[in-house]
């Protein structure tokens, strides 16, 4: 079974890693994120909760769960039961400890801070612009987890030191790195791009590859990488899609087929 | 694999299982009366509650109170302050935790937000900080203003009471919720919602504005089940059966407890179900209390 | 025109000071206070908001305004526009100097400062445990003026300081015993009686006698009052209620005659 | 005497007169087009806006802005970042005052709350204190955490779009309020809100829960309003439209303005009213907008 996109296979390897009974947060513009809660409810989690343009939604009941069709279209609604957090977004934070998100960023570094601010040394002429943290800083804070999607690896989104960090991951390191400045969340769990998959060593919360997709060389990863990274001894294949994922995933989630483009 | 959406509705039996001695407990409004008589039922001691009130004076006089977290303990029907609350307060039987209304807002968001305080003004330049020291007047970071810190106030559970919901815990109420519910909904760690009635899961997504509520960790099925209070959309106030307890929990302020052991005892620890204390009070009586 | 109660002349006089465009806000048990309201209302306030119950409406349109079948009945919903502050009844403190407000107290001092906490020097164990604050620590600090409004006067009710302060009125005293501590809202603007109406000196914020109800005698009031109070030169009585404002009280507001008993 | 309750609908001209130069204007979501475009049409300079995408880049574009207080700038259709808020922001002539979502609820809430900060947790740890020193890392007066204080964020007005509203100024919307469109209202001076229709009064009060906005300065009747954005349960976002226009902006920003002008001058500078730029847009594709 080879017969699959990168951004089939991220949004699989995404999926399989969620529980039943989680708030899925998706953010903007994040098509390999969106496929994964859709796909990850229809299979196991019939619990899940989903949170679109503020709307939130159980739709594990529908025969299919479309993309664009909802997600960044207004008519997401149509499914919503309420509005997360009764419209007051940030009044029950106390139970983000269930939700899961998903972070872009324009730099990442070895410790998983994210910035999506800018690049340049003065904030106030930037050599690149950034869009801004979207909500990124609270929700990086506070939920229990979070995956960092990346839709490219190269040495301009691997750097040693962000020039801003939007996202506060695992700090400068250390398995205190978030509990020691009081921060209740836990942090960014895994790293996911077109090339591999990485994880944050116990210890040292450095980012350490987990495995490499099909194909994909570790020479390839390293060079890709602007700083250096853990590897472990045994380092495995990112598991492909099974059948029934795939099925899963072209037939309910994305017909139109926009992951097999990407 | 669980395939299928775990359905949350419970009876208020095994709701008040959820509930232990010593626990932090926010009671909304209107009052959730068939928890708060199931909490009598069971006998619970050393409770804390954030509560105001009718269940609030009913909780005390029947022993299950250590501490009250209050901004209110009026009664009406001319008796300014509810009797049994006034007597065990005056004696120094329960420990107060003095606030007010803006007060327990910001303490319950604080624990909402994960926060360790939220800044209040109303409270400056009064007594509240010097009855209750939890409440800190601190000077703001940023322009030197005096200001109250207000604590997380942080309930192990909220009872509350609601229209309707559906089987999934999201809750809509009639003409909104009580001021201080989606507060307490917020704060504690687990929500117990009885309703008038269940409705389906598409009426709740047919207005998702509506739900207040987004998913309450259970539903218990209470028709009647604010009585002697209000329920919105459903029935009014008994206020025949609170005058009868007024009178009843002023003897019992004044030393003369018999008719307040009976009324504890017939409405609250013999009837085994919240149907049992309905059919006590007969089905005539709450068909009289429609509200148009 | 001398046929009326005391509760009715206090309420005709409250209801002059109202002006439109103002949201009212009445608190439990005060019937002087929910009458003034909505006789305001219907005589010169087609533009007051009055919130009863967290519920906001304006029904200047009705016929009659009657109680108590609204105010502290839960049906009163039925007339709602909105619920105060979206259901969060806090989050526009920054509109309520535009607010108005009506207070109780088991004591009150000179500086208009009130006490609904208890009387007794040990706060552990009261010679008399009030009912609590209510929602007037936060009132009295944020909304444009509120009225003190007591249905006795004596010397157990007017005291030289308050056991504790509940609501912060003029404090110690000065045109700035708001200002000073940071206190945005106007304060106490008059204290009203069944004996009197009095109001705060300007420079010293000291409860000053600004008229006596027909037939009261100023030792009457002297004697009834725990503390010094300032008495102006000249020292109208209390202008009556006119026939039109009895009227209206009586057909439209009160019908029931609750005030006419009181 | 004014013996009759104050209406409070004005159309688009009249609530763009209560703008000046240099104030500080917050727009929500989905964005109230018609006032923006009147902005432009009326030349306003030297504004703080609090605004986020498509709006923001306009405004850029026009030349309205000085400040820009925001949480986001992406854009959409492939352009991560909107290209004339880019360019203006790397070539330093605009000010960005850098925050956050959890940031900027806080800060309009303090204004709301006439606080003179509110604390907030998320931005602990990352560079948004060091490139807006208005954010204070400072020390909780309870329990010594280290937490950000969020100064008051306070809008001279706020434009806002919503599905109805009655004559008085009661705001309903369908399928909830834009999710900072309430801080906004909370926080600002002023609120304008346009609306699709304008509803009975009768019908508000038959379903009060539903009003978000209980009294808007002022009202204007702009179906359509939102476009080329969506509004819920109206029409949805007029894609084709937005591509155009990014591609546009992204030609401006690299030097080729003159898409751009012909863009601001055709849609937002010569229709003098919001029904002529609806004319200019055509009804076939106001039609094609439907929503199901």
């Amino acid at each position: 079974m080879d017969d699959y996109s990168i951004p089939e296979l991220m949004a699989v390897c995404l999926a399989r890693d969620l529980r039943d009974g989680e708030l899925l947060r998706v953010g903007v513009a994040t098509p390999v994120a969106e496929a994964a809660v859709r796909l990850a409810h229809l299979t196991h989690g019939p619990n899940m909760e989903l949170v679109f343009l503020g709307a939130r939604m159980n739709v594990a009941h529908l025969d299919t769960i479309p993309m664009p069709a909802f997600g960044w279209d207004s008519r997401a609604v149509r499914w919503a039961e309420s509005y997360s957090d009764t419209g007051h977004r940030f009044d029950r934070l106390k139970d983000w400890s269930n939700s899961v998100f998903f972070i872009g960023g324009i730099q990442v570094d070895p410790f998983g801070n994210t910035n999506l601010i800018g690049v340049g040394s003065d904030f106030r002429r930037l050599r690149f612009r950034g869009p801004g943290s979207v909500g990124t800083a609270t929700l990086s804070t506070h939920v229990g987890r979070y995956y960092i999607v990346l839709n490219n690896h190269n040495r301009r989104l691997f750097v040693e030191k962000c020039d801003y960090i939007s996202a506060y991951g695992w700090g400068s390191g250390g398995a205190d790195a978030r509990s020691r400045i009081g921060i209740p969340g836990g942090g960014p769990k895994y790293c996911i791009t077109p090339l591999c998959v990485m994880d944050f060593a116990e210890d040292s919360k450095r980012m350490r590859l987990k495995s490499l997709h099909p194909g994909v060389k570790l020479e390839t990863v390293k060079q890709a990488t602007g700083f250096e990274l853990l590897v472990p001894d045994i380092l495995p294949t990112t598991e492909p899609p099974s059948a029934q994922e795939l099925q899963i995933l072209r037939t309910r989630v994305d017909p139109s087929g926009r992951l097999r483009r990407g | 694999m669980n395939t299928r959406r775990r359905e949350r509705i419970i009876d208020e039996v095994e709701a008040a299982s959820w509930l232990e001695d010593g626990m932090t407990i926010a009671i909304g409004q209107p009052t959730p009366m068939a928890l708060v008589r199931q909490i009598i039922r069971r006998g619970l001691k050393n409770l804390t509650v954030v509560d105001a009130g009718f269940s609030l004076d009913l909780l005390i006089a029947a022993g299950c109170v250590r501490k009250v977290i209050t901004y209110y303990a009026g009664g009406g029907f001319g008796i300014p302050v509810m009797p049994a609350f006034r007597h065990a307060a005056e004696l120094g039987e329960i420990e107060i935790w003095e606030c007010e209304e803006g007060i327990l807002c910001a303490g319950l968001q604080a624990a909402a937000q994960l926060l360790p305080f939220l800044p209040w003004r109303g409270g400056v330049g009064t007594s509240l900080p010097e009855v209750n020291p939890d409440l800190k007047v601190f000077t703001d970071p940023i322009k030197g203003e005096t200001l109250l810190a207000v604590p997380p106030i942080k309930p192990d559970i909220a009872l509350l009471h609601a229209a309707t919901a559906d089987m999934y815990g999201n809750v809509q109420h009639y003409g909104g919720p009580g001021w201080i519910d989606l507060f307490m909904y917020r704060a504690a760690d687990r929500t117990v919602v009885q309703v008038e009635r269940v409705i389906s899961n598409e009426q709740v997504r047919a207005d998702p504005w509506k739900t207040t509520i987004p998913a309450a960790d259970a539903i218990v099925r209470a028709p009647f089940g604010a009585h002697p209070f209000y329920s919105r959309g459903f029935y009014v106030q008994d206020n025949e059966h609170l005058r009868e307890y007024s009178s009843l929990s002023s003897d019992f302020a004044a030393g003369r407890t018999e008719g307040m052991t009976m009324y504890l005892e017939r409405y609250c620890r013999r009837p085994p179900t919240h149907a049992d204390y309905l059919e006590e009070i007969g089905i005539k009586r709450l068909l009289s209390l429609h509200e148009y």
